[in-house]
């Protein structure tokens, strides 16, 4: 009964958000929450750490804005479009990279997500270094003009809402349970008849689609896909907001990214803009040695022990 | 006065007088901790140089800790450990070894991508003194018949003979052995025996964990019995009969 | 002849080659530094590119502020990286021990994330200039290229540094060490060897040989803060390729791939910046564990 | 009257990337003096500047440029250097009505396929480059070409502009190199250039691109070897960067020049006691561009988008950076141009003095005619 | 013996070779169905080797494998473990972070075939919790189902591991050492749960425990140097002098 009523309130929240923030900033917030719980997915539930999901993010980014831009594809039909773009993308990069594991996967993946990014820098269809500019935001189902931003923000809202469904459901569902249990014990896994990498691409798959899924949209609503979304760096992004709100719980990524997100957009207009990196950086180091459950984490455990 | 202290004070030791002896390793309120949970509850006791004691115990009850906290390999530790008369508590494990301590540890811990003779010749010299690679071949010839097989490739038994004959090359006088019978066939079993008794007429000291009582009761001079972190009793050799409830219930043998 | 068959002219082929050997030196000095850190602390060194730029930059701060000339900045740079190493090791990677190596990769990300970010905003993003030693000025024609002298040393300096490296690692008992390290430190430790001491030396030897790529690439490539961040990815797929298992590994494919980068320039120049991926993904269909990999 | 009570400038620019010693804090720099010498207060409403750093990415331009303009009333954004950015900028300009003064892009497109109404383009573009050192190269026999070309529209935009200068003057193109932005080994471009036998090795970069490849030249023995490097797009600080020694004999296109007479002089002066450098092109046309939009919302009394920039292109441009400039429709700010020789060592008598005047190019021909334009708007 | 019996798995010359050095020498076993067997032998012979044959975590050099008459020689380890041949880790083999039943559900889960449904509910699981407690009962843990496995003695994990083992239904189940590193009191507890389980089913286990040997299994192949020395009953085997040589040492007393 506690948890519905904290749902209904958080709902509330989000519903009224546009109403006393500046919307787009609350987008950008709402995008890379969802691409940080698509990335969780993968390490927190998975235990493999992908060093490589900005090439789906933005690989999906590119995509829709192709789609939207240069086809005329309806938003929600780019949208989809380049989703499905980084499911393809992700089920190529996953089979690869699903041969090695810990330390390995991280770096094929990032060295995939590189290779990927140099695709996109020579293709002419990305634009190169200019990036994809002026993608039209559209319509929704041709009715709801989404120029607007408050329009936007909702539809925004709808599309992260189910991608966060999906997740949700996804760990708590037969396959989470079979993902759990192989995260704790391969050899287990297989001797009980499971075909580990079969789970582990599924599950890589889903979070490469999801994080296509906030690139897609992200494109949309800043009506520009450009390499920044594609570079490594932004696969490091989504691994700090992720640790830095909570491995391996639901909310973690969300709020981690929203931390990061206002901490860049409020660092990078005062005097402290040329020190973001370094911020970063340094949360970064501060979590790995002080913190590794993350907000999300150190809270449900002193939660737990006051319980207890 | 419990009689784990009254043993650890050394008053009695089968009846010779404590001042003979050399305390090669004592032990007083020892306390170990595997994060926040404590597995070792105040261990008190002491092994005089020559001895072979046991530590004997059900699975859980601290046995494997205790011999891992003396060698410097438990972060988190409090109390008292004099190695050959000096302070280790504070100390790292490599200083531990250096005094001349041997441990065989009770997961083998071969090195998989090294081959046999390089397991063997891994730990460094700590004493001078220790026996020969061909010396230790003719205690296990299975280990001469594999010495070029990488260590991943060895049988269970193999390894745990390897992981035995890797640390009496070194030097080391004080052997900390874990459940070293482990996973062996019978004949091996005796044979390891043998090699103890050899060990302890050379003068070396031994302390010894083990499940199989039927190998060590034997061999020890004396068994400190185990339960929940705590040293419940000691028992001298010439007691079993006596003690026999001792081991009833701590040990169901 | 062999070229001329194929419609290239020599001299680009050679030229190509060539560079690419000079590009291989720096791969090679690299994946080997991050094969003696991930020998002993299990560690993947994302800060290994920054650690390269630290290097290039102690080299320039030192010309300009100490009016030490290259050759001193090159025994130099790498012995102050490698100090710094030291420190990094004993402070902050230490306290890892234990938990899961990934940790050490993220730590390492965000050494190398406010090391650049520092020095991008101490220095701009743009290089600062930084001449090769007047000896070395000039070069030789070998007909088919213009070869600068400072090229050619580069090839040199880094072939001698990886031979010397693996002597020691493994022709003594280091190597032994270091692969049991690797393994189960702990119990190494416990047979009386300094593993903490070790490990310490080990990161500060690996990172300084990323400072000694990094004073041998400044007149090459400028003192840039971003100079190590990109090259870094290349590095980890070499690594991929050749397998984190051996030290000769990383030399020999640190310097193939820098000669297929080279011919693929000539030969199919779009590909030139992914050829190592893709030289990557195939060796991990054909041979996932790398070429010099162990199977486990 | 003025929209919520203040003008607001934004310098969005590249404060420390490649492009930062052509532009960067110079430009917020020279802003300011813009405004100052206003007198800080236009039509009765304060006037202030925000800046950022947008490192030469498009998407950080456009992220900053749309919340300046929807949460800090921003009315015009200045300076953006590199051609993408000033495009992303563009759009965003365009949906929020707003002006966008460029000085340091340089791209062509700027004023034609991707020109917006309320886009205007002050210091020099590709083409301006292409007709001048361009054409005075393949006059002095310059006639077959291979370019290195920093591989984004910039890059394209001039070597696409020289090209035809080159063909148009009887040469020949003999291939190209496109290479990564920024990029800061060039041996393996300057060995492709070198291998294709051209005469002429154009170098269709800028910045720190520009200056790598001029040194990669110099290491691989190309000009010993009779090739010659054309830089075409170099900037007073890549002079002083490369050094005279080094630099002598280059020609190049600027827009500006501070010795060139005592009102440049003047105000040069002043900006050299501000940043210890004397400014460039760009810095330059920042001030330029500022002061013509700043005298359009006096004269009209409103910060009105269209009022403003129907005023601008009015108003002929007269300052110290351009005599009788004409702000045309496809907003190209048409100014005379100088082709320059950079100075031997012997010849500079003093820090700064690099250039010498070879030639003033005429805005007419520099920009063309506004009937090649093919902006859809003009 | 009953020769002609109904053997639900044989093994015909079945031989593997590492470089050079035969490791299994030409073995053919039999293993009746309904049985609990035994593999014994010194350490090295080759034991482990035959699971990992049998299982296919090694490809053998030569020979055949039936199962139920059917040569299974090149099938796939998931194909072997489908088909009921299920094979126990020496090492506790269990899911720490899940839950007791959890573990048990993992295990029962395939059959459902919805392991790949990643938008149906969990709750979609509890189906099989019935079976899971029920197998959990078999082995006595029912009192821990929702604990966490991690904090569970060793001789609890391997139960666990038995119950999760049994929901795969096992026809042929391989137990390498089963009573390895227990305590005496775990060992008891472990045989009896094996021969409670081995009801309907047939084992086939190596372990070096010869009393655990001696009051489980009905028949006993020993082997040695990787080919079998001698096979049947343990009375008779244990009294082969050539037995007693190689493998049982003094204990065969
Ligand atoms: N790495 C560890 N982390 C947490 N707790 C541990 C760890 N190792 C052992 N313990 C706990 O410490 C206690 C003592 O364990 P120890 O290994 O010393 O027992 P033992 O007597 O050697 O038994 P065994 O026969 O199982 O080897 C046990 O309760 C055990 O669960
Ligand atoms: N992959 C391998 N490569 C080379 N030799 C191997 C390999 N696996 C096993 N061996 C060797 O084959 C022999 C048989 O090993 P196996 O593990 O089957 O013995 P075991 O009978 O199980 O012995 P134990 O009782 O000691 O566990 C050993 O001498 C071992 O060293
Ligand atoms: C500073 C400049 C050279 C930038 C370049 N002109 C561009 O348009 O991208
Ligand atoms: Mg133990
Ligand atoms: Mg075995």
């Amino acid at each position: 009964m506690k948890k519905y009523l904290a749902y209904a309130l958080l709902l509330t929240l989000l519903l009224v958000a546009p109403l006393l923030f500046y919307p787009v900033l609350l987008m950008k917030v709402l995008c890379f929450a969802l691409f940080a719980s698509a990335f969780n997915l993968i390490l927190g539930y998975g235990g493999l750490l992908s060093f490589g999901h900005a090439a789906f993010f933005g690989g999906a980014a590119y995509v829709t804005g192709h789609a939207i831009k240069v086809w005329g594809l309806p938003t929600e039909l780019g949208i989809l479009t380049g989703t499905a773009a980084a499911m393809v993308l992700g089920l190529l990069v996953g089979v690869l990279a699903i041969r090695r594991q810990g330390i390995y996967f991280a770096m094929i993946t990032l060295a995939l997500a590189q290779m990927v990014y140099f695709v996109f820098i020579r293709s002419g269809f990305t634009g190169g270094e200019n990036g994809l500019q002026g993608i039209p935001r559209g319509t929704f189902l041709g009715l709801v003009d989404l120029s607007n931003d408050r329009a936007m923000y909702y539809f925004v809202l709808g599309v992260c809402l189910l991608g966060f469904g999906v997740i949700a459901r996804a760990v708590h569902s037969p396959f989470g349970q079979v993902l759990r249990a192989i995260r704790d014990n391969e050899p287990r896994a297989t001797s009980l008849g499971y075909n580990i990498d079969r789970y582990k691409l599924l599950a890589f798959v889903i979070s490469a689609t999801i994080a296509g899924l906030a690139g897609a949209t992200k494109s949309v609503v800043f009506q520009l896909a450009s390499l920044t979304d594609a570079h490594w760096h932004m696969s490091g992004e989504v691994v700090l907001m992720t640790l830095l709100g909570g491995l391996g719980t639901i909310f973690g990524p969300a709020v981690g990214a929203s931390l990061i997100v206002t901490l860049q957009n409020t660092l990078s207009s005062g005097p402290l803009g040329a020190w973001v990196t370094v911020i970063m950086g340094l949360i970064f180091i501060i979590c790995v040695l002080a913190f590794r459950k993350g907000i999300v984490g150190e809270l449900q455990a002193a939660l737990r022990k006051s319980f207890n | 006065m419990s009689a784990a202290e009254k043993y650890s004070a050394g008053i009695e030791i089968g009846g010779e007088h404590s001042s003979e002896k050399i305390e090669d390793l004592r032990i007083t309120d020892l306390h170990a901790f595997y994060g926040e949970s404590h597995a070792l509850h105040g261990i008190d006791m002491t092994v005089y140089q020559g001895e072979l004691v046991t530590l004997l115990g059900r699975n859980g009850a601290g046995r494997t800790t205790t011999l891992r906290a003396v060698m410097g390999l438990i972060e988190s530790r409090s109390g008292s450990i004099m190695l050959k008369g000096k302070e280790v508590i504070k100390a790292s494990a490599h200083e531990i070894a250096r005094l001349g301590v041997g441990y065989c540890p009770e997961e083998r811990g071969i090195f998989a991508s090294l081959s046999v003779e390089e397991n063997l010749l891994l730990p460094p010299h700590v004493a001078p003194g220790g026996m020969s690679v061909e010396e230790l071949y003719e205690i296990f010839p299975n280990l001469a018949e594999r010495r070029t097989s990488p260590g991943m490739r060895l049988s269970g038994g193999e390894q745990q003979m390897l992981a035995m004959a890797r640390i009496l090359r070194t030097g080391a006088t004080l052997l900390l052995l874990d459940e070293i019978t482990e996973g062996l066939a019978p004949v091996i079993v005796d044979k390891l025996g043998d090699v103890l008794t050899m060990l302890k007429e050379r003068g070396f000291t031994i302390v010894l964990v083990e499940q199989n009582f039927q190998f060590a009761a034997p061999l020890a001079d004396r068994h400190f019995i185990m339960d929940h972190g705590h040293i419940v009793d000691c028992v001298l050799q010439s007691e079993l009969k006596e003690k026999q409830a001792v081991f009833d219930e701590y040990l169901s043998v | 002849m062999f070229s001329d068959l194929l419609g290239i002219a020599p001299q680009v082929l050679f030229g190509q080659l060539l560079l690419g050997l000079i590009n291989g030196s720096f791969y090679a000095v690299l994946s080997l530094g991050l094969a003696v850190i991930f020998g002993l602390l299990n560690i993947v060194n994302f800060a290994h590119g920054a650690l390269y730029m630290l290097g290039a930059f102690a080299a320039w701060l030192l010309g300009k502020y100490l009016h030490i000339d290259y050759w001193g900045a090159l025994i130099l740079a790498p012995l102050i990286v490698g100090f710094i190493g030291v420190v990094l090791d004993r402070f902050l990677l230490r306290r890892l021990a234990g938990v899961d190596h990934l940790y050490g990769l993220l730590l390492t990300f965000g050494l190398a994330m406010l090391i650049e970010g520092l020095f991008v905003k101490m220095f701009g993003a743009s290089g600062q200039p930084f001449a090769a030693p007047k000896a070395l000025n000039g070069g030789v024609n070998l007909g088919f290229m213009f070869l600068p002298y400072y090229r050619a040393w580069v090839v040199v300096a880094s072939l001698v540094v990886c031979a010397v490296t693996w002597y020691v690692f493994e022709r003594t008992k280091i190597g032994a060490y270091l692969r049991a390290g690797t393994e189960n430190p702990k119990l190494l430790q416990a047979f009386g060897v300094n593993v903490p001491l070790l490990t310490t030396l080990a990161y500060g030897y690996g990172v300084a040989l990323a400072a000694f790529a990094g004073v041998l690439a400044a007149p090459i490539t400028q003192v840039n803060p971003l100079m190590g961040s990109n090259l870094i990815i290349v590095v980890f797929a070499v690594v991929v390729i050749g397998g984190m298992g051996s030290i000769m590994g990383a030399i020999v494919t640190g310097l193939s791939m820098g000669v297929v980068e080279g011919l693929t320039k000539v030969f199919w120049p779009e590909a030139s910046s992914t050829i190592i991926f893709i030289v990557m993904a195939i060796v991990l269909v054909l041979r996932p564990a790398g070429l010099f990999g162990r199977t486990n | 009257e003025i929209s919520d009570g203040v003008v607001k400038i934004g310098v969005l620019t590249d404060m420390s990337g490649t492009y930062s010693d052509v532009a960067g804090p110079g430009t917020v720099t020279a802003a300011e003096m813009a405004i100052e010498d206003f007198g800080g207060t236009v039509a009765g409403a304060p006037i202030e500047v925000v800046s950022a750093d947008h490192q030469n990415k498009a998407d950080v331009a456009a992220n900053k440029a749309r919340e300046w303009g929807d949460t800090q009333q921003v009315d015009a954004f200045a300076e953006l250097v590199t051609t993408s950015v000033a495009m992303a900028v563009f759009e965003v300009a365009k949906q929020q009505n707003k002006i966008a003064l460029v000085s340091g892009a340089a791209s062509s497109p700027l004023t034609n396929d991707a020109c917006i109404p309320s886009g205007l383009h002050w210091t020099y573009n590709t083409r301006a480059l292409a007709v001048g050192t361009g054409s005075a190269i393949v006059k002095e026999g310059g006639d077959s070409w291979y370019f290195l070309t920093a591989d984004y529209a910039f890059g394209e935009s001039l070597q696409r502009d020289v090209t035809a200068v080159v063909e148009a003057g009887g040469g020949k193109v003999l291939g190209a190199s496109k290479h990564p932005f920024p990029a800061s080994d060039f041996s393996s471009f300057v060995l492709q250039a070198q291998a294709s036998g051209a005469k002429i090795i154009g170098l269709a970069n800028a910045g720190g691109d520009t200056i790598n490849a001029i040194k990669a030249a110099n290491e691989f023995g190309i000009v010993s070897a009779g090739q010659k490097i054309a830089g075409l797009l170099v900037f007073l600080s890549d002079v002083h960067a490369l050094g005279l020694e080094t630099a002598q004999g280059l020609l190049m296109t600027a827009s500006f020049y501070w010795d060139l007479n005592d009102e440049t002089r003047a105000w040069s002066q002043r900006f050299y006691e501000r940043t210890g450098k004397m400014p460039t092109g760009v810095q330059a046309g920042v001030y330029s561009s500022v002061t013509h939009y700043l005298k359009a919302i006096e004269a009209t009394g409103t910060d009105d988008t269209d009022t403003v920039v129907a005023k601008m292109r009015e108003m002929p441009v007269d300052d110290f950076f351009a005599q009788n400039g004409v702000l045309r429709s496809d907003g190209r700010m048409v100014h005379d141009m100088y082709l320059a020789e950079v100075k031997s060592p012997e010849e500079s008598t003093g820090p700064w003095d690099y250039l010498k005047i070879v030639r003033v190019i005429p805005g007419e021909e520099a920009y063309g005619p506004l009937s090649e334009s093919t902006c859809p708007t003009k | 013996m009953n020769a002609s019996g109904d053997f639900i798995l044989q093994t015909q010359k079945l031989t593997k070779g590492f470089l050079g050095f035969i490791a299994v020498d030409s073995v053919d076993l039999n293993v009746e169905r309904h049985t609990i067997h035994a593999l014994i032998g010194p350490n090295g012979a080759g034991k482990t080797t035959v699971f990992n044959l049998l299982t296919k975590f090694l490809t053998p050099s030569s020979g055949t494998i039936l199962l139920d008459g059917e040569d299974i020689t090149a099938a796939r380890p998931t194909q072997i473990a489908r088909r009921g041949v299920i094979r126990s880790f020496q090492i506790s083999a269990v899911f720490p972070h899940l839950t007791v039943r959890e573990n048990v559900r993992v295990a029962l889960q395939r059959q459902l075939g919805t392991s790949f449904h990643f938008w149906r509910a969990e709750s979609s699981l509890n189906v099989l919790n019935e079976r899971a407690e029920e197998l959990l009962d078999l082995v006595g843990l029912l009192r821990f189902a929702n604990d966490e496995v991690a904090d569970m003695s060793y001789g609890r994990k391997r139960a666990l591991e038995i119950a999760t083992t049994l929901a795969m239904e096992p026809k042929l189940m391989l137990l390498d050492e089963p009573t390895q590193g227990m305590g005496r009191e775990d060992v008891d507890r472990i045989t009896e749960l094996i021969r409670r389980v081995a009801k309907g089913r047939t084992i086939l286990m190596v372990e070096h425990n010869l009393g655990v040997v001696s009051t489980l299994c009905d028949r006993v192949t020993v082997l040695q140097r990787g080919a079998i020395l001698t096979e049947g009953a343990y009375a008779e085997v244990s009294s082969d002098p050539r037995v007693k040589e190689a493998y049982m040492g003094k204990s065969a007393a």
